[in-house]
């Protein structure tokens, strides 16, 4: 039922409105309304009780195993969001002058530092709003670089096929042409064809390393010889960032540029879509052009950097400073990591990958990279299920949902048929991934033994497998009831 | 180990199953000169316990604040149940709704907070939220860019009474596809853009942006704008106050035909100010055009018994599908903050969102008569205005601004940087928060700062005579 | 699964541990535990997610119409959490000195105040914290008075039979024999019984006015007069306030001491099972021995009262001053409702339980007593279902949760045979309560056609019928896994 | 109407279904006199904003102070996590779990509770709350009276080393039903109950209490006073803090037999301060007793089709079974608090709990060493002690106390009242959340003051010779 199933004419939350009417005649006729809006009109209670219910229809971290390929999901820790949320963060207005903004400006001070240290790379902006932000802050810095040295001619992206879909996207965004390069069997970027394509068109590469095929990119520094060579400049991708984190850093494989998922490696929540972060960082020839505000510190004050500090900056990406909370929130979280927290994510993480990797394989799946180590995550093929059983990828994952498990990552990336990219994170236990290995060798009996059962499926949860077709098909975008 | 469950006894297992030794194997294909990582300046780990002190303390030092500060953020009072719900785990680390039937409570809410948009502004689609409003006015107008096909100057009309930054993220975002933003030029007296003033014929353009209210709380004549701007096969990009919209008529209803796309910053439904974020950006656009629109949407449709149900649609217009040819880049967006903003409304209702909006307007005039009554502030733009408004000041404003912080006051946001011409000008807003009694702490601190800075600029001069 | 289950020895989260060991040595081996308690050894997120999951099984008026009798289950709004969770109030420590504790005095003045004045009592004390401990501080104070008096002949208190349990416990705790008075067919006290049981025994009488059977006592004045004429004192127990907030005083009934129940009148949450709030308010002659501490006010500052300032004092009740974050809930709801808003409560949800019980009798059900006025409850008896379909109150009451609704009191009052105590309270709509009747009749038809339906009910619900005979047998208490 | 949800339209139609006109004439059984209530002097009703700017005021007038107060209630730190589960609406709005099947949330997590409590009592059976610590000892007291056949006595042996105030909630509570609590002096060296004064022969007594740590922080010499008790037939009741545990020997271990029932304080298990409640209060106890234990237990059992379940149970124990015979009047207990609790253990684990035990204890040490090396201030008992002590002053102690709150420092709890023959003493405690800053904070303003009083108390007398 929709909250405007359960709306009544005349129906007034009172508590929340203020109390008396206000004439505002001040403001001619011409520029008002003429009828109200139709929002709910429901109480309290009846909010409260809609969106209660509504939440306990989601799978989240907070009640299930999630393992998302390519998105991080591990524990946001409680105490980030209460630390974030108090009053003095909460009130603070954007432009509140620096001396009633000292302790948020000494958060974001720090946050910078740790960032720049765990990644090696020279300095650091918190800017961006999430990492196709990112992506877009660090592609035009490339640009602005290129065009500061008179280099306009380079007009292409590298792009591997791997790559996630936001990096085409930004390339475009950014109006530069993407080139796309193939991956060879072992999921390495195929590097003859990068030789080939690489010149004095190429402005830079965009690389996701690990690679979002769960793989470390092993001739990293023979790319990154390759593309600097020929004058480009190399884009990190920090999507896969927790793979490695506090024991590989971006800055010393060559990069120089790199966005990082606060909202993945930083642990901060996804919130059914976002808010993130997706801070950047650069080598010394891009400091120049870094995204503003940064928050700087002169002797024990902290301060805000504009455009005006920073004349060739490639702009301001938000009316402000970004998703200050979120940042608040990584900065929490870092803090309770610390350094060793930090590798021991990376640690972790690729343990438990490389444990749930080999427990699959022995339980007969395919694995689309079987002679790699699996990074944080890794791939499995079900082109075989699909071929002699006919269930497919998706009949597998709507039949974890009733299981009790997220289903991981599906059909991405798209090299690999029928895949499931699977990541478990640093903060899942044993068990869990025991548990999940067996409810898979479950499902893989089922589709031997009874396939429609797998397309009928999920059955367990608030509604069956949904009509996808419909719903682009016959567009309801808006309750017109 | 920090958030890691595993036991020594379960890493021995799993290394056992792996077949290696230790964990350090597993990075072996990492080249060796890259893992000897080291990261000496970040600080050692600490717990909970001592984190929060630290947060408690620099929470305590910025907190306590009097705000009149606006300029596209606003302090609204926040029902406590928006943010006691949407920080339910269920809610606050779910993932974006790929699997839609393990994702029914946030989708069917996405579902709602399109319908609700859809209503505000009378426009028939919304999509699920981009970054911040002024992220969204750059995809809006990218969004022009594609939807108007008569249309081949990427030339956008940007009135100079849009919000500073807006045009700035605008135009880092654009500008590098070759798309020109326009300024116009405002009406010193009114603080508006002056239909009058635009040509009869502005040759080829692809848009027209028309903020309401503008950045200076000032009312635009948007049915003439628009009217003059579809006149010219010109889209109108309509940049909008949710809150507002309460008040004044929606987008969708301006002039003859109404506005083509509309966005805004969604802050002031149920985001608390943040310092700046996270907050989120809402569009909505004309049916016609949805194939157009950036980010995610959500529709309503059935599953394999009929009954309804909710899930991602239209996602060939997204990176993820699309790729180099989708409509924008975005992937994660600002969920949570719609999360907020839905529940928001739905706590308001259009009548608890009308009062809030009345109110805060209401508060501002009265703060306009109290600052119209000190000696060396004055009231610049005459026309109609929306819960904001600029003033003038005789004496330095920095000064003054310096002195009210030390008072734990924030006055307001400088106009001097972004409109140099207007001299020293404070752009000033009382929504609903405040007090008669905040009003008249802001208007004496005021005299006061007022009174002590003439008698410092003109020390007590021995007469010469 | 128990977390006691998720536990693996040797797990530590350590965010929540101080970082390093202390030794402890000056404390000698003697007094040292030999053992660490087997607590369950978890990691953050196992917790979290864990009770996060637990959560979701229950009902609660966050989620489910809940319309259980005498408990007035009732929106308890989020604003009063929030209000009173604000660091200042959760940090401030018992005994910190008057001056760091203002903010908190006034509130807690200011809710004694509103409470004298919504009952018509002369003085109001805070300290029980509970409805059940209230009643014992007013039967103690009762005690007390006749002490003072030198009448301590007086060794019974009348209780009606409708009366909750709690009544004639508490009356055996202050040491007194309890005489149970009949009710009359009308649901009223039968006043001949009454006349011959009152007398120089009498300490007092306990009432509870509208009383659990969902009527009021329309012959109150009268049994005031009876009582107090023996010498005796009346008792208001507040359980019911609901129903006539704002709209009559149980001062003005003649009662000489009351106690309130926040946690359903003030609405203050439930919380699974408490805590609540019990404050007693008393007539003149009882003030002397109110429960300490009380709230004063000189001039504009705030102090205790104790034992010192008031050697008549009953006594104290709980180590420091009682419940008081949830008095600050209480006092925040208050404020809100202001004096407008009480008497609505009253009004509406009278309103309420007038229209259910007018439903229900159209829909076929039995009211226990037809002629009378509902009063914010009021009892469905399915004596006659049991009787023609062998279906009890307990079968409805188990079907009800299937679809959604959380049952009526069942099986008290005792008096009425098969009975459900039905209150749905002010906050609930119009919509919910058709739909609860609309699913009352669904059930009445189950059990028609399909009684085995109803006896094996609820099918939904995280288990089936539980057994509570093999509960009480086979004793299991405590986990020995 | 604030939380009403009625619209105009759908009162009509309710009173038409009823039958009568009005509202009013719904309480036309209400003797008429009755209904003319007015309650003028309650405020005006306000909204959610208007209330929440009072209460922001008011917390923060008595926010942000350095408390080394104990004396029964502890300033632990509390992980985010426990109250933010904790006050999500399935468990903070549900009622008691009379309706098992739809209740299985709180009645698991009040299982796990039980068992929890059992182990780290090392006692068989764990109710699932009472009011607080206090008043769980005067329920004990009854229920030692109920258990304890062979004693007829109703004579309670109760050490001073006793929290005062339980003293006291004890006899309000229990002095109705002709129990006597008699005092046993303590030891004024040692501050504990010396077991070598206790009588040969007692007497017929039915119960013994036993304090660890004592109202002094002081370790008491439990095993011998359990198996003491034990030889004269009388039963013991401990009173433990349940943080102590994490380091002392469980009471269900004390002597030979360990002690018959246990109870005490659960605030330190995750419930803040927030001005002394709500806390809640354990019970434990040994096998034999649990049809005597007052309050609400849990138990699990198995549903139709064999899966486990829980559910309330021996609730013939309780007053809404057995009304004038019930083991105690409890009827609504604490179990948000428990909920709490539950959820802080778990949080904890064993090592957690006890990290938190050491390093409360450690910090209270230094802070014993800090403020014995003051002039004036001197630690009064000299056995072992956990994390919390008793100094006495030179100076008069209220000053001192004044002067530190001035600082919003709150210093400790005063003895004066409850211990007069102690002089002017003070029981200070320095839980795991205090830094080696903080201490010295203490240490130093204690210096300052007592240089600053004594001076003031002997002012520069002219020397006369
Ligand atoms: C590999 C990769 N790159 C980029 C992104 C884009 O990041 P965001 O969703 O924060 O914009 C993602 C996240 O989905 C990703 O997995
Ligand atoms: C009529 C009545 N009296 C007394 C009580 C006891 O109140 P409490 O549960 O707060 O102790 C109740 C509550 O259940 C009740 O309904």
């Amino acid at each position: 039922m929709l909250i405007f199933e359960r709306s009544k004419p005349g129906r007034v939350n009172a508590p929340q409105a203020p109390l008396t009417e206000q004439a505002c005649d001040d403001i001619p006729q011409q520029f008002r309304r003429k009828q109200r809006a139709a929002l709910p009109e429901v109480s309290e209670m009846q909010a409260v009780r809609h969106y209660t219910r509504l939440s306990q229809q989601n799978f989240s971290i907070d009640t299930h195993f999630y393992p998302l390929g390519s998105c991080t999901m591990k524990y946001n820790p409680r105490g980030c969001n209460t630390l974030s949320m108090l009053p003095g963060f909460l009130q603070r207005h954007p432009q509140s002058p620096a001396n009633l903004s000292q302790g948020f400006f000494a958060c974001m001070y720090e946050l910078q530092e740790i960032l720049k240290e765990v990644t090696g790379m020279q300095a650091v902006s918190l800017a961006p709003m999430a990492g196709a932000q990112g992506e877009f802050a660090g592609v035009a810095m490339i640009r602005a670089y290129h065009k500061a040295n008179n280099d306009e001619g380079r007009t292409e992206i590298l792009v591997p096929d791997a790559a996630h879909g936001t990096n085409p996207a930004t390339a475009t965004m950014c109006n530069y042409k993407v080139k796309e390069i193939p991956t060879n069997a072992e999921g390495d970027v195929d590097l003859e064809t990068l030789k080939q394509l690489v010149g004095p068109h190429t402005a830079g590469i965009m690389l996701t390393n690990p690679s979002t095929l769960g793989v470390f990119e092993r001739h990293i520094q023979e790319i990154a010889d390759i593309v600097h060579q020929a004058g480009g400049l190399l884009y990190y991708d920090g999507a896969n960032l927790n793979a490695i984190l506090g024991k590989v850093k971006p800055g010393d494989m060559g990069f120089d540029v790199i966005h990082m998922n606060l909202h993945k490696t930083f642990s901060t929540p996804h919130g059914g879509g976002g808010p993130g972060a997706g801070p950047v960082g650069v080598s010394k020839r891009l400091e120049p052009f870094l995204p503003v505000p940064l928050v700087a510190r002169v002797k024990d004050e902290y301060h805000l950097l504009t455009e005006k500090d920073r004349p060739q900056s490639m702009g301001q990406l938000s009316a402000f400073m970004g998703n200050a909370g979120v940042l608040l929130r990584a900065y929490v979280y870092a803090r309770m990591l610390g350094r060793e927290g930090m590798q021991r994510v990376a640690e972790y993480a690729t343990l438990n990958a490389n444990y749930m990797m080999a427990l699959m394989a022995r339980a007969g799946f395919d694995l689309a990279y079987p002679g790699r180590r699996a990074t944080h995550e890794f791939i499995v093929s079900l082109k075989k299920q699909a071929r002699e059983l006919g269930v497919n990828a998706m009949d597998f994952a709507k039949r974890l949902l009733d299981y009790g498990f997220h289903a991981p990552t599906t059909y991405f990336p798209l090299l690999v048929p029928e895949c499931l990219l699977i990541e478990p994170t640093e903060t899942e236990d044993k068990t869990v991934l025991d548990g999940f290995v067996e409810v898979m060798q479950k499902i893989a009996e089922e589709a031997k033994h009874d396939p429609e059962k797998l397309k009928g499926a999920p059955y367990t949860m608030p509604v069956r497998r949904l009509d996808d077709i419909k719903a682009a098909k016959e567009l309801d975008l808006a309750w017109n009831g | 180990m920090p958030f890691i469950p595993h036991t020594d006894d379960e890493v021995r297992e799993m290394l056992e199953t792996i077949g290696v030794d230790s964990i350090d194997d597993l990075f072996d294909e990492i080249p060796a000169g890259l893992t000897a990582a080291t990261a000496g300046r970040i600080p050692q780990g600490i717990n909970e316990m001592e984190i929060s002190r630290i947060m408690h303390e620099r929470a305590g030092q910025d907190a306590r604040t009097l705000c009149f500060a606006g300029g596209g953020a606003y302090e609204h009072h926040i029902p406590a149940a928006v943010w006691e719900i949407t920080t339910r785990g269920e809610f606050y680390t779910a993932y974006t709704p790929y699997q839609a039937e393990a994702s029914q409570g946030t989708l069917q809410l996405l579902y709602e907070y399109q319908t609700m948009m859809t209503r505000l502004t009378a426009m028939d689609i919304s999509n699920a939220s981009l970054y911040d409003g002024a992220s969204a006015l750059a995809e809006a107008v990218l969004m022009a860019v594609r939807a108007n096909r008569k249309s081949k100057s990427k030339r956008i009309l940007v009135p100079r009474t849009l919000h500073p930054a807006y045009r700035k993220v605008a135009h880092t975002i654009v500008h590098n596809q070759g798309i020109v933003l326009q300024e116009l030029e405002y009406d010193p007296q009114g603080g508006h853009l002056d239909p009058a003033c635009l040509p009869a014929d502005p040759g080829d353009v692809t848009a027209l942006v028309i903020p309401q209210p503008n950045f200076f709380g000032v009312l635009e004549e948007v049915d003439r704008l628009t009217d003059w701007a579809h006149a010219h096969n010109i889209l109108v990009i309509a940049v909008v106050n949710p809150i507002a919209l309460a008040l004044l008529t929606p987008p969708g209803e301006w002039g003859e035909k109404g506005a083509d796309i509309v966005c805004g910053e969604g802050q002031p439904l149920g985001a608390p100010l943040s310092s700046g974020g996270p907050y989120f950006g809402f569009m909505c656009c004309r049916k016609e055009f949805v194939r157009q629109m950036p980010g995610r949407i959500i529709g309503r449709t059935t599953d394999l018994e009929g009954k309804p149900g909710y899930t991602l649609t239209l996602q060939a217009r997204e990176q993820h599908i699309r790729r180099s040819k989708a409509t924008s880049n975005i992937c994660t967006n600002q969920g949570l903050l719609v999360t907020a903003a839905t529940i928001y409304m739905a706590l308001l209702g259009p009548q608890g969102l009308e009062r809030v909006a009345a109110s805060s307007h209401a508060n501002t005039r009265r703060l306009v008569e109290k600052l119209g009554a000190i000696k060396g502030v004055s009231k610049v733009f005459e026309r109609p205005y929306f819960h904001e408004a600029v003033f003038r000041f005789d004496l330095p404003l920095e000064d003054i601004l310096r002195a009210l912080s030390v008072q734990g006051i924030v006055g307001g946001v400088r106009l001097t940087e972004d409109y140099p011409e207007l001299g020293n000008c404070l752009l000033v807003c009382a929504t609903e928060t405040k007090t008669e009694a905040d009003l008249d702490t802001l208007a004496e601190a005021l005299q006061r700062i007022s009174l002590r800075l003439q008698a410092n600029r003109c020390p007590v001069q021995p007469k010469m005579a």
